[in-house]
């Protein structure tokens, strides 16, 4: 009890801290400078109509591959942590599922990935991006593994996907150092036209890699857990 | 014999056994020597010191030692005769052996007479030191001191009295002004018979042959 | 209460998302209910940056039939707190994972959900 | 040049491509993770060496093909390349080192590994805060992914703490980040520091969130309890990790966002650094895993770091040189800390004994140890000095303070766990292998000490002319080490006397007498060593690095160089005193009262550098302000060395336990460094007084106290060297008492009868350890009789203590008459008195040495006992010459020694009429009374002898005893406890009060740390808890009332 | 130096000695006549002299036990030897140009030290407790003797033996025991256990410890000791005389003024009986050490 009204006490104190930090805060009615550069030069620089995907890949592009590398390690630390050990029985106990999942999952699942394809290749002009389309592509596969329980996925392809897309990502990164302006430099391709599909320089591959890599790293998180379920 | 004086084997600090004799090793065991009086005419003069000079060993062997304590006091004044007591047998030079003699103290006088420098005088004090007095066919007392080591003056008496006592060391004071008292060269000449006198009595015999 | 506009009421209750996830974590004894007190305290914070990033009666940062392309400036929210949200749910995403994960593992080792067996190391 | 940008490049493209590599190509994959590691050092270097030697300026590199603000932009200039360069050269190492886990773990930890230190690079490079906060994140991740490196159930709740502590900690920093963005409209770190955001409502806040969330990333006291989990549980190659790179990166990452903070951050850093570096040494004390308290260590000194950079605005342009050389003896010390842990692979810093199975393992233990602590000539020492002198340039006397109180308990526990590695049981510990790729490491971090040192060291013009060519010869010993001890001996006694040549010349006055005591004396000390058989490994170097430290005290011009010699001095006798039997605890004590002592010293110098640009030595002459108390600290710090009353505590058992050749020079020579330090500095700063109260007087108290005590004490001792050890405390009373009395005389007196001490307790040393030697004990009791096997040794001993009393004719006495002059003169008489009575109480001491030792009953075991070996006798008899030549002729000695001290005291000098030596008071002509003593003494020995030349000789049992025989020796020698009566009149001024006092004292530190650090009670919301009070807490203080930090 | 002074020297000691001899003898007979008793011849001392060299043998434990009288016999005589026994005396100067006060007072350990060791060889575990409480003593006695001693070199701001007792030339009322009478008192009392008699004379203790250190002693060493035992105190005797009545100018003034020296502890001792070594002790470092201290203050 003297430790829960400690913690209140220190709550309080937090709070009083938040209220101070946004005492001053009473909404925005303008775009400070940064924000109004990228709105009003970004569809010219970048090319994207989506803004913050303009933001996300090229401006703060960096980010984005760090972003993508959390992603990258939290899969690896996970896949390393929950490593079933070779040669352990892998006699899982696994209920069986129903008729209909089975058989809509086996209609749903490709429309969703094609879904979560569709929205990164799109990132640059509609909501959404790589992250979101990957997030996508992998909710297909939690379907997926809900639905047959005892499916093996293959991590080889996962892993290949994600080091393939990562490095593809990195090396777009280095051309734009050696044939462009600096790292990750948009204007590795050219911009195109302005809300079209093949517009917006690299950012669309970029995207298309990102969706890739962060699909099969969310993948990897999720048939690692899987594979544990019962092991505990 | 004392378990102490046994041979024993200890360890050296290199861990090297070491055998001890503590008979041999401890105790020096030379014979006496016979020390011959020089000039006749230092001598003299040496005698006259010693005469008056008498330290007395405060060694009381027997039951005469409680007449030797009178005679420190303001009645008797031994001081006066030159007389004074030493507490060690290697500054004295006189031993008043005061009455009968147990064979255990008999050990004890023995290795004391020994310690003391020549030339040492012996008194030999009451009857018991002649003959064996009243416990004459006692189980443990010895008869007749003289076969032991040389007396120079007996004081005979069952107790004698402070002023025999006084006495006797007058006697002793003319012996050795005349150059007789020679006690100290007569026991190491007759060495061998005195100690196989006591070897006989003393049947523990577990020291060197002379006690330096 | 004029002030109380949109994203004022959101902001306080990301504040008090946070407050929360706060005090969840630091009472619930159970590891899941700690994740999850996290989990409150990010998308506290997720919904604070998000507020501060809005601009009043302006629409999503995205160039489309809604915005005049000549007068983006004027028309839509900024969308610098809109990426770094993106990328901060990325990472707090990353991080519950690999807390669940732990915590799978701690439960597979000792069979317990208790935070308290958990203290061999201490002092 | 290649370009900063493909640090990050080759980093994910190697953790990236990892993955195709599978289990079987481990050794592949591992060299291809290698690769890439080098890679990154490899860019690092040449970013450092362009810096450092091209003078190449800093640059930016933009992103995405834009300026900042508007894309992230990272930055590469001379601080950079430092950091990544340390960084990188770590992770190298550490790679190296985690050869067998990373490959038997797979490619997922490789991968972690390389992230990890791409986070870092770029946290230090970048100059956009969010990107800061993602790449923090990145680190994050991957060190939590390491901790887990074994999979053990510490391991992984140890990482479950930490990922929820860094967790919140990071929520907080993005509410700040997000706050900043909100009032600066940028994320570029030099927008944001030019808007001065503090001076904004709620910008403050906003500020303050991303500070305390960045120091507390660096874990400070007392919000760290999830640190000491990791630092435990992890894998120390791990641990190596997080407390070098991960703690340089974060100290990298404060100091650039300070800048947006402004100077009201300074003073939270510096508050909360000295609390945690205070605190978490405070803690460390208790601590008996190796783990958790290297753990406490990189907290502490993370602390110190923390401390530095808040004292910035008083540091000035020092800022930098003081922080690089803390942090990178730090980052490479505790690194190397780390791996050696690994491969002990002891949990308990007890089980750290069987490192001495292998001794190179001990010298590199010992290499970080000392760095850690700040000794030279590691860069932490140069740092620390340099913080001290500028901390007492701005008048921060409390902070100087407070940091020297937190290295010094810092150092009570380093030396702890090094003794125990010294000298702890290693009987029953297990086994240890030294794999290549585990020591290759450890050996690299050390030499890179050593050379950042040397480098360091030739930064600061001042330390520019330390002599290293002592240092020298001791690597080129220690090189030699596995020669035979008679080849190393004669050249070291050949190094000593052909450095005494060369420098003789140049030495006059205090100088040149000290030097021949300590250079002299060390050969003839030395001579003795070639009794020793096989090799004595280790023995040279040290003994060596002990004269250098010496030698270096009398060359010293300026006050950097004095106390650099003293703490060379210090290392080199800590080695020798420890070196000795069951010197374990005695060698902490020394060890502690050394370090205290030099701290003292540390902050005297730097007091008196206050309003003075020199550094050389006479700074002490003209001291601007605090005189008294720059005085008495550093008269404090000489005081340990000279084992003062109230200091002398390590002494006994440190000159007791040594080795019988060691003794003679800890006790003989290493004591008259604090003679000579007290010398240089009453010279220099003259007479002192607090108001109307005189110091000298009370070192004149101090010092007969001290002779009192010591001198009764040795009294009382059973254990012969012991007894030693208080005589030498006793004496250097009396040597304080002389100097006190600021006179001709008095310094005469000390002079001469240092020079005196000097030569009988070598020779009393060395006697008695060839008699310890040849009887293995040191109980005196238990010894008797030795004079008939040992004559030789008897007479050294007879003369020796002879001179120590003070009687006529020998030497000793000359200093007892000049003494008395010199008291009659200054009229101290009371202090005077208790001189004089320890004086005569020296006689009880040198009795029961003689007597028990010699005289009396020879005991069985010692039947066979042979001489001491030709070469103990040789040194004793060469000083026994010269004690009778200074005896006959006494002005062969008091001569120069008062030439010496004529240019600073002239009033009341000796008349000298040939040896007749003619004071204001009396007069005293040592060689007549050596004719005439020694003619009455031939005169009547040769009447006694022809007297009794037929004596008998008789044996030890022949002696009157009461009619009865004695019947074993040890019941006959009258040895134990020999002054009983004495004891039982005056015993209670003996009680060990002050030991008791220490003790209290240490005991009370403990408990004290014992109850706080119960706060870390291993429960991760505890840790939060404290994570989120402590946010509130330093908003509180920050925010107090007043609005704005 | 010249030979002659080797002359004066023994002839300074020859006087010194049967002085001391007589003296021993006189005091003790003394001693006897308190007692209400005759007592012993005033030439006892000489008989017994003569009877110890005359005993024919001897025995020697070692070196250090034979050489230990020598040491002894020396101390007595340096002690001697280094102070102008006759003020104003060319012949009785002796060797006191070789040192002042202050070699004078460490002299005396000399033959302390020597016989300890000497005793010690021996092996005899009385000898040894024996020097265990003389040593003791001798340490607790000497810090009021140090103070008293400093106080006066203080007084007459000099070392120099023979310029105090000039000082103190020209009556009683110039003797420093008038003058300095603190001091005076706190050497006196020291004095009293410097010539180890009751209630000092424990280490002698004759029964307990059959007189102490010498117990092993006999014959030609024992004499040697004997002659020291007369010159010694006479020694320490001059010393006092010299250091707080006033010296003498002539041979009768100075043994008039030692015997009546000499009553002090020669009367302290008749009337009291012994101290136990830490009763002494502590004795010493109360009462004198006080009367020093105030002597010292009151310079």
């Amino acid at each position: 009890m003297v430790k829960n009204s400690l913690i209140f006490i220190v709550l309080i104190g937090f709070a009083v801290l938040l209220a101070d930090l946004f005492v001053g805060f009473n909404g925005n009615t303008d775009l400070n400078t940064l924000a109004n550069h990228y709105a009003v030069s970004g569809p010219e620089e970048v090319g994207s109509a989506n803004l913050v995907t303009a933001v996300v890949v090229t401006y703060r592009g960096l980010d984005t591959l760090g972003e993508v590398t959390i992603l990258f390690l939290a899969a690896a630390i996970v896949s390393f942590l929950l490593k079933v050990e070779a040669g352990a029985s892998r006699n899982r106990k696994l209920r069986s599922t129903s008729e209909i999942l089975d058989t809509a999952s086996k209609i749903l699942v490709p429309v969703i990935f094609l879904f979560g394809i569709y929205v990164f290749i799109n990132g640059h002009l509609s909501p959404g991006g790589g992250f979101q389309g990957g997030a996508i592509i992998a909710s297909g596969l939690v379907l997926m593994l809900l639905a047959q329980p005892a499916k093996e996925v293959g991590h080889k392809l996962i892993t290949l996907v994600e080091s393939i897309s990562g490095i593809s990502f990195v090396l777009i990164g280095v051309a734009g150092v050696l044939f462009a302006a600096g790292f990750l430099d948009n204007k590795l391709l050219s911009l195109g036209k302005f809300g079209t599909i093949f517009s917006a320089g690299v950012i669309p591959v970029i995207y298309i890699f990102v969706g890739l890599k962060v699909g099969a790293e969310l993948s990897g998180i999720i048939t690692n857990l899987q594979e544990n379920q019962n092991e505990a | 014999m004392k378990e102490d004086f046994k041979k024993r084997t200890v360890i050296s600090p290199e861990g090297k056994p070491i055998e001890i004799d503590p008979l041999k090793d401890y105790f020096s065991d030379a014979k006496p020597k016979v020390y011959k009086p020089g000039n006749p005419v230092i001598e003299k003069f040496a005698n006259w010191a010693r005469a008056n000079s008498l330290w007395v060993l405060g060694f009381g062997t027997g039951c005469g030692a409680i007449e030797m304590r009178p005679l420190m006091t303001p009645r008797f004044d031994a001081y006066r005769y030159g007389i004074q007591w030493r507490p060690t047998p290697r500054q004295a030079s006189v031993f008043v052996v005061s009455g009968y003699l147990s064979v255990k103290t008999l050990k004890r006088v023995v290795r004391t007479y020994e310690q003391m420098q020549n030339p040492k005088f012996v008194i030999a004090l009451g009857s018991c030191t002649i003959n064996g007095g009243m416990y004459w066919d006692s189980y443990n007392t010895i008869n007749r001191l003289d076969q032991y080591m040389p007396v120079d003056v007996y004081i005979a008496g069952c107790m004698p009295r402070p002023e025999s006592l006084l006495a006797g060391f007058e006697k002793l004071k003319t012996i050795i002004k005349e150059g007789r008292g020679e006690g100290a060269n007569t026991y190491a000449e007759k060495f061998d018979w005195y100690k196989a006198n006591q070897k006989k009595i003393i049947k523990d015999w577990d020291m060197p042959d002379y006690n330096w | 209460m004029e002030n109380l506009n949109l994203e004022i009421i959101t902001l306080i209750t990301g504040i008090i998302l946070v407050l929360i996830g706060i005090w969840g974590l630091l009472t619930q004894k159970n590891l899941i209910k700690i994740v999850i007190g996290f989990t409150l305290f990010n998308t506290g914070i997720h919904i604070i940056m998000v507020s501060i990033g809005y601009v009043k009666n302006r629409t999503a940062p995205i160039i489309d039939q809604s915005v005049n392309i000549n007068d983006v400036g004027n028309s839509v929210v900024d969308p610098v707190p809109q990426a770094l949200v993106l990328t901060a749910i990325v990472i707090g995403l990353g991080v519950t994972a690999l807390m669940l994960t732990y915590v799978l593992k701690m439960y597979q080792k000792r069979k317990s959900l208790e935070i308290n067996n958990y203290n061999d190391l201490k002092w | 040049m290649v370009g900063p940008i493909y640090i990050i490049a080759i980093a994910l493209g190697t953790a990236f491509s990892l993955g195709f590599f599978k289990k079987a190509n481990s050794n592949f994959s591992f060299a291809f993770m290698l690769f890439a590691m080098a890679f990154m050092t490899f860019i690092s270097g040449q970013w450092l060496y362009a810096f450092l030697t091209q003078q190449q300026e800093t640059i930016q590199i933009f992103t995405a093909g834009f300026k900042p603000p508007f894309s992230i932009s990272l930055q590469m200039g001379l601080h950079e390349s430092v950091f990544l360069s340390l960084i990188n050269i770590i992770g190298l190492l550490a790679a190296i080192y985690l050869y067998d886990q990373l490959r038997e773990k797979g490619v997922q930890m490789m991968m972690i590994f390389v992230l990890l230190f791409m986070g870092l690079n770029v946290v230090i490079m970048t100059r956009d805060i969010f990107n800061l906060f993602v790449f923090l994140e990145i680190a994050s991740i991957a060190t939590a992914g390491l901790i887990i490196l074994d999979k053990s159930i510490n391991a992984t709740s140890a990482g479950f703490k930490y990922i929820i502590a860094t967790a919140i900690i990071s929520g907080i920093l993005l509410i700040g980040i997000i706050a900043i963005y909100y009032f600066a409209g940028s994320l570029f770190i030099n927008d944001i520091i030019k808007l001065n955001l503090i001076y904004v409502k709620g910008g403050a806040v906003a500020v303050f969130l991303v500070l305390i969330a960045i120091i507390l990333e660096l874990k400070p006291f007392p919000a760290n309890g999830w640190a000491l989990d990791v630092y435990e549980a992890a894998h120390p190659g791990i641990g190596a990790v997080i407390s070098a790179a991960s703690a340089s990166a974060g100290i990298f990452v404060l100091a650039k966002i300070l800048p947006i903070v402004g100077d009201p951050g300074y003073y939270i850093i510096g508050l909360i650094g000295i609390i945690t570096f205070l605190g978490s040494n405070l803690l460390g004390l208790k601590q008996d895993k190796a783990n958790r308290l290297l753990g406490y260590s990189s907290i502490g000194q993370i602390g110190l770091l923390l401390t530095i950079i808040g004292l910035t605005p008083y540091l000035g342009d020092k800022t930098l040189f003081i922080a690089f050389g803390v942090l990178i003896s730090h980052a490479l010390a505790k690194a190397g800390l780390f791996w050696l842990a690994g491969i002990i692979n002891s949990e308990q810093i007890k089980g750290w004994a069987a490192i001495r199975r292998n001794p190179h393992l001990l010298v590199l233990m010992g290499t970080f140890i000392f760095a850690l602590v700040g000794f030279p000539p590691f860069p932490s020492f140069f740092a620390k000095w340099e913080l001290i002198m500028q901390l007492a340039n701005n008048d921060k006397i409390l902070w100087l303070a407070l940091i020297l109180i937190g290295s010094f308990i810092e150092g009570i526990y380093l030396f702890r766990w090094f003794g125990y590695a010294i000298k702890g049981e290693n009987e029953d510990l297990p086994e240890f292998k030294i794999q290549w790729n585990k020591i290759i490491p450890v050996i690299v971090s050390a030499l890179g000490l050593y050379a950042i040192g040397y480098y360091y060291s030739t930064l600061t013009g001042l330390a520019a002319n330390l002599n290293y060519i002592p240092l020298l010869f001791i690597i080129f010993l220690y090189a030699i080490d596995f020669l035979p001890v008679y080849i190393k001996n004669t050249i070291s006694i050949a190094g000593i006397g052909y450095y005494l040549y060369i420098t003789f010349p140049d030495l006059e006055e205090f100088r040149l007498i000290f030097a021949l005591i300590f250079l002299v004396g060390g050969i003839i000390i030395l001579l003795a060593g070639y009794a020793k058989k096989g090799r004595r490994s280790g023995f040279y170097p040290l003994v060596m690095m002990m004269f250098a430290g010496l030698i270096g005290l009398i060359e010293a011009n300026t006050t950097l160089e004095f106390f650099f010699a003293w703490e060379i001095m210090t290392i080199g006798s800590y080695f020798l005193i420890i070196r000795g039997k069951k010197s374990m605890t005695h060698a902490l004590s020394y060890m502690l009262f050394s370090v205290g002592g030099a701290y003292l010293i540390l902050a005297g110098f730097g007091l008196a550098h206050i309003g003075q640009s020199s550094y050389s030595l006479d700074i002490l002459a003209n001291v601007q302000s605090y005189a008294p108390i720059i005085f008495t600290l550093l008269a404090i710090g000489f005081m340990t060395k000279t084992a003062s009353i109230g200091l002398h505590i390590w002494l006994p058992g440190a000159h007791a336990e040594a080795e019988s050749d060691v003794s003679p020079m800890v006790s003989a020579i290493l004591l008259k460094a604090g003679v000579f330090g007290l010398i240089v500095l009453m010279l220099k700063m003259g007479a002192q007084s607090f108001g109307s109260f005189d110091i000298y007087y009370a070192l004149a108290w101090i010092g007969a106290i001290t002779a009192v005590m010591g001198n009764m004490m040795a009294a009382f001792q059973e254990d012969a060297k012991r007894l030693l050890a208080y005589s030498s405390i006793g004496f250097l009373g009396y040597a304080l008492f002389g100097l006190a009395l600021m006179s001709h005389l008095g310094w005469l007196a000390a002079v001469s009868l240092s020079v005196v001490h000097f030569m009988f307790k070598t020779l009393l040393f060395l006697a008695i350890g060839g008699v310890v030697m040849r009887v293995k004990t040191k109980e005196m009791y238990k010894m008797g009789g030795l004079i008939k096997k040992m004559p030789f040794t008897f007479i050294s001993v007879l003369m020796g203590i002879i001179v120590i009393a003070g009687v006529p004719p020998l030497t000793g006495f000359g200093g007892k008459w000049i003494l008395y002059n010199a008291v009659l003169e200054k009229g101290w008489f009371l202090p005077a008195g208790a001189i004089f009575f320890a004086g005569i109480i020296a006689f009880l001491y040198c009795f029961r040495l003689i007597h028990a030792i010699f005289l009396g009953q020879l005991k069985d075991e010692h039947r066979e006992v042979k001489e001491a070996p030709f070469w103990m006798l040789l040194p004793q008899y060469i000083i026994l010459a010269v004690i009778m030549l200074f005896s006959a002729i006494p002005n062969s000695l008091l001569k120069p020694i008062g030439e010496a001290i004529m240019p600073y005291f002239s009033e009341g000098a000796l008349e000298w009429q040939g040896n007749l030596a003619i004071s204001n008071f009396g007069y005293w002509n040592g060689e007549l009374i050596m004719y005439i003593v020694g003619g009455i003494f031939v005169v009547v020995f040769g009447w006694l002898w022809f007297m009794n030349r037929n004596a008998q000789e008789v044996k030890q049992f022949n002696i009157g005893y009461s009619a009865e025989r004695p019947s074993l020796p040890e019941t006959t020698h009258f040895a134990y406890n020999f002054f009983a009566p004495y004891k039982k009149a005056l015993g209670f001024l003996v009680s060990p009060i002050i030991s008791d006092f220490w003790e209290a004292v240490s005991e009370g530190i403990h408990a004290i740390a014992d109850k706080i650090r119960r706060i870390y009670d291993g429960n991760a919301q505890t840790y939060v808890l404290h994570i989120i009070a402590f946010i509130v807490i330093f908003y509180l203080i920050a925010f107090g009332g007043s609005y704005g930090i | 130096m010249e030979f002659k002074n080797i002359g004066y020297a023994l002839l300074t000691i020859f006087i010194v000695l049967n002085y001391g001899l007589i003296l021993q003898g006189v005091v003790r007979k003394i001693g006897a006549r308190v007692g209400r008793r005759y007592g012993i011849r005033w030439y006892q001392p000489y008989i017994d002299i003569i009877k110890n060299y005359a005993k024919r043998s001897t025995i020697t434990h070692g070196v250090m036990f034979y050489i230990a009288p020598v040491f002894r016999l020396t101390g007595g005589i340096g002690l001697l030897l280094f102070m102008p026994v006759i003020f104003g005396s060319d012949i009785f100067g002796n060797f006191s140009f070789a040192g002042d006060l202050v070699l004078v007072l460490y002299f005396q350990f000399f033959g302390i030290l020597g016989m300890a060791l000497g005793a010690a060889e021996s092996g005899h575990p009385y000898s040894a407790i024996g020097i265990s409480r003389g040593l003791s003593q001798v340490t607790s006695f000497e810090l009021p003797l140090t103070l008293g001693v400093l106080a006066v070199a203080m007084q007459y701001q000099t070392l120099n033996i023979t310029e105090i007792v000039a000082a103190q030339q020209g009556g009683f009322m110039n003797w420093t025991i008038i003058t300095n009478p603190f001091a005076a008192i706190a050497m006196l009392i020291a004095f009293l256990g410097a010539m180890g008699r009751s209630p000092f004379d424990v280490v002698l203790a004759p029964q307990e410890i059959p007189i102490g250190p010498p117990t092993e002693f006999q014959s030609g060493l024992l004499g040697v000791l004997q002659l020291n035992r007369a010159i010694f105190p006479a020694a320490k005797l001059i010393l006092f005389m010299n250091l707080l009545f006033g010296g003498a100018t002539n041979w009768a003034e100075l043994i008039l003024k030692t015997f009546l020296i000499y009553m002090w502890p020669v009367f302290v001792g008749t009337v009291f009986p012994r101290f136990r070594v830490d009763q002494s002790i502590r004795w010493f470092l109360t009462v004198p050490l006080i009367i020093g201290i105030i002597a010292i203050i009151l310079i």
